[in-house]
């Protein structure tokens, strides 16, 4: 693996702007990005994503790559968290488990564009769809999550109310985050097949202005993970361990599976980086509703504090270097 | 006159309101935003974006004995997720 | 009336998202824009309306049709809260009526700009300085609203203040949205007299953003709109039917009258959206200052819940089909 | 010495802020953005982009008799918008 | 047990968690965003935008003796930007 | 000095939006615009500025021109302080003469921008690097400022924690506001040397939003000066006299070493205007910190209340008329 890719990838402004976000708090400097402000990108992000995907994927319209694609991306979603959940039971109790695993099966959105972000840089061409994978992935890591945790824990939870599959779905696909991504998925194809017009009026908003955005947001989630790092020392080495292992490994299934479905390597790279990605937003505000007994600042600080900037700064051209080698190899 | 303040994941807001409801408190007042600890658990400012919450702080000014009638399902909302409730003296100006 | 244009109405990015909003309260989602957000995306969309229509206004000069339409628009601000208020009288006591006579009397802005974008997918044209009748038809409503209080009400309010003609002309005309507006429109004409090449410089700001934001700001009103619905029930009947029924009788009035002044029809469009949106910031905010006794409830819920949704949704195509009706008849 | 809550729409605050420096407060805390509910109205966040005005606390630690000398102004300005006032004991530490 | 009110400048914020860490304090609550008047000072909200910092507004509730144990160092973190500091009753619900 | 520059400068968007916001408050209007919100476009407008300057710097490179101009700017931003200081001494004591000397010496990033869009209003060319200088002109004063404080306060400063000089250099070079215009210069530098596809993806956000982000700031700052201006009252007539004199002088002494530095107009101008302009964020932030003795609303007033919008409004002009004047003049 050459270290030229790694440089170029940290000497992109988005993840320029997220080291100065992480090296301010290093340097105890006051920059702070106040509440709501950092809602305000994340919402934005999600329905500039979601929009603009649900356009890509009218465009392209279904060919044969789209379903196998979708398929195994909600596979990995299934299988991450079960691994996940079998490793982390060595030392957790079955609430921190799951709601640890499940953020690890899900994904985050704001790798996913980094990813798109580093791709577009290296002039490696990705398909639209690709977003309807991130989408598609959001969701079924929660199910298995608070199933896990239905089947798994004490008959007798005292302090939990009881957990019927109607909240499951719920918490599923009706989470805040979730469900701005897919609806503004749906808006986003809709207005591509009924209203193209509509199209090159939104572009200003969720497209030219995105990659700025983009980058205040990085700024933010700088800050954020610096602040967070430290909290996970009193995690534990184990589970400082697993944020940076268990991201490594999923990438490496992943590639596999994206060789197996003959991906290209831009497709390839986005598909591991997805498998590769924890969630920060959805499943941990679905585990704090539904699994008060897990520890927040366990799967928010691993996700937030490790492994969002492992993924960020070295793990996408890590993957990057991993699909150049695997993917090109004779077929199986 | 007492005054009740309530403090826990701004998640649970809907609970809480619906429980005051159901005693005819004669109002309350709801700040959001909060953070700080408890004996478990640190609320930070970033759980407002990442959709985790942060806390809430309710004040209701009401008799002793609306209090005593909500005792229960107020326990019960805050054992929950976690979540502090405190009765002082107050008087009306 | 055809169905298609009001599918193709519901079908744009800003109806869609306002969709998406109403929705999200109905499934139970905890998608949240949270305070102040909303405040930002209302500031942003009244100075771009404002800067957008002084440059306009500058640009088109005064042509025969201004002065009519302006007067005439002023006109419907003054007389719809009186026909309004009488209707209300056989409900509500005076404080309830004159106050929500006086919303109804009053415009909305975003279904002003709403309409706007439903004539640009329609490809009908209109003229910039319809955004002056907009203007002008702020503030007369609470002018009107707060003399109905004054001389309506009993001599003897006991919670109240005087309220003198130097109140009721400071909070008609320096309310924050109204201001904003006016002076906004203001800074859009001197701009472009006398300064033209800062139109361009702005236009990013003001022009390409404008849509994304719109359909920002539509999505949380959905959310809102939603929220505040169900409060109606408490309301009762009258105020529901009032709610719908006020804004097609204005509707039909204001399609009278846009033919009498012989507008074409993307400014007929205009002007009966704007007799029959009613407001939900400039006057209720004035009337919360000014007459205590009024329930913010009644005149809040009515306009956010139900006339703005009804307006957007299904009252700028039924408008459209009145306009394609109306106007082209033989002269009167 | 006291502790004077003060509830109320922040659209009131300027006349009860005048209020408080007429009589001569040491201090006084103002915390904006609350919602809730009094026996007659319902406080929303969506009345804070609307220009309606949610609501605002304020905090007062003084003695007795300023609250005395306070009492009939501050009823005065809470009756207009509604609003409530306690009053509690409390000590410096 | 007690009620621990404390309001002071945000940028202070650091080290009145410290101390209340250091005494081993239950739990604390904080809010920001807090504006107001003190003997000296007034903190405006305009101050949020320029790194000035408004007042962040900490709520301790815990039994007397750790106040006690808190008191110096609390009244020296506040004689810097200054700040107030009262104590009230308050029964867990 | 012709009137004509002046209200050129006023009728530009940004100064009508300025006065608007001014004029708001003195009309009692109730527009507001609520916090966090003036942070956000006050954090956009540092990294904009930050990330375009590095841009133009890396582009321009070191010319024979930047060093010295670079250097002249460091020497204002020592020098100043210590003029002001003995001038305050007359009146206020140590700590308030050192921390008002120090917002002097600093400078204000939004009068620069503002002076930037005069010039290219009037069609005046200036150089990239120019923003270098205003970086570098941030800190130096605030470290004059505490050293003043070290030097000449009274040994027992009772209420205050010792001074070391690594608090001082923190303070000044770790502000928030310092941090992020300085770490964004770099991240355009780099930007632009490795990465420039980068700079064409951030320019609708950096770029074309700029304009009207300043105009959405500059109303806000109308409101807050506005509202600042009448605290001024209580600090009396020396300070008020202090707030105007203040930038005149420093604009004189300005103008005469841009002159000695052969500086065209334009850079000239924002030479002046560097000098002329007091801080309201880095250096009330670092003082409010260190200086507790000093009173912030008598820096904050002054430099937020009186000459900030003095410089905008009527300076920016004057100081041009000034540069016009002297630096054509025969070689000194
Ligand atoms: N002793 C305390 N004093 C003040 N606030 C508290 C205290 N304990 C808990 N809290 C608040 O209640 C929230 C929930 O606490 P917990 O039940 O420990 O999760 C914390 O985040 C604090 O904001
Ligand atoms: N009993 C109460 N306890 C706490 N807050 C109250 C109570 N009654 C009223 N409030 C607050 O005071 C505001 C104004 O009440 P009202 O006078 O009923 O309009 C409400 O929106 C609440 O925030
Ligand atoms: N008597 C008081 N009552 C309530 N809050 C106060 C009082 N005195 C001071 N404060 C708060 O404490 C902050 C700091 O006050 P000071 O120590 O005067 O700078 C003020 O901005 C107020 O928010
Ligand atoms: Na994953
Ligand atoms: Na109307
Ligand atoms: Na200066």
């Amino acid at each position: 693996m050459e270290i030229n890719p790694i440089l170029q990838n940290v000497l992109a402004p988005p993840v320029l702007f997220f080291l100065i976000g992480a090296i301010s708090v290093l340097f105890k400097s006051d920059l702070e990005i106040p509440a709501p402000l950092p809602k305000l990108f994340s919402l934005y992000l999600l329905l500039a994503i979601g929009f603009k995907g649900g356009i890509e994927i009218q465009k392209s319209g279904f060919t044969d790559q789209v379903l196998p694609t979708l398929s195994a991306a909600i596979l990995m979603s299934l299988v991450i968290p079960l691994i996940g959940f079998l490793i982390l039971r060595f030392k957790f109790d079955v609430f921190n488990s799951a709601a640890i695993a499940a953020a690890y099966g899900s994904i985050s959105a704001v790798t996913f564009i980094s990813a798109e972000s580093f791709l577009e840089s290296q002039k490696i061409a990705f398909d639209g769809f690709m977003v309807g994978a991130l989408a598609l992935m959001e969701s079924p890591a929660i199910i298995v999550g608070l199933l896990l945790v239905k089947f798994a824990a004490p008959q007798n939870r005292p302090k939990s109310r009881k957990m019927h599959l109607s909240a499951i779905l719920h918490e599923s696909l009706l989470n805040g985050s979730v469900y701005l991504l897919l609806s503004s998925l749906i808006v986003g194809f809709l207005t591509a097949s009924s209203n193209p017009s509509g199209i090159a009026k939104m572009e200003p908003f969720t497209g030219q202005l995105f990659y700025g955005a983009e980058c205040f947001f990085l700024l933010d989630m700088g800050i954020v993970a610096a602040q967070r790092l430290p909290r996970l020392k009193n995690a534990g080495s184990f589970l400082i361990g697993f944020a940076i292992f268990m991201p490594l490994f999923n990438a490496f299934i992943g590639v596999f599976v994206a060789r197996f479905l003959s991906l290209g390597p831009g497709n390839s790279l986005l598909f591991v980086v997805l498998c590769a990605s924890a969630s920060y937003l959805a499943v941990p505000a679905a585990m704090r509703m539904t699994v008060p007994e897990a520890k927040s600042s366990y799967y928010i600080s691993t996700t937030l504090g490790l492994t969002f900037p492992f993924n960020i700064v070295l793990g996408i051209p890590i993957y990057m270097s991993l699909v150049n080698t695997i993917i090109p190899l004779s077929p199986l | 006159m007492k005054r009740l303040d309530l403090i826990f994941s701004e998640r649970e807001l809907d609970a809480i309101i619906k429980t005051l409801e159901k005693a005819n408190v004669p109002g309350y007042t709801v700040m959001k935003h909060a953070t700080g600890r408890g004996p478990e658990r640190v609320v930070t400012e970033d759980m407002e974006f990442t959709g985790l919450g942060s806390n809430a702080h309710v004040i209701v000014f009401c008799e002793q004995e609306l209090i005593d009638k909500m005792r229960d399902n107020i326990r019960d909302d805050l054992s929950y997720y976690g979540g502090v409730a405190y009765i002082s003296e107050a008087t009306p100006l």
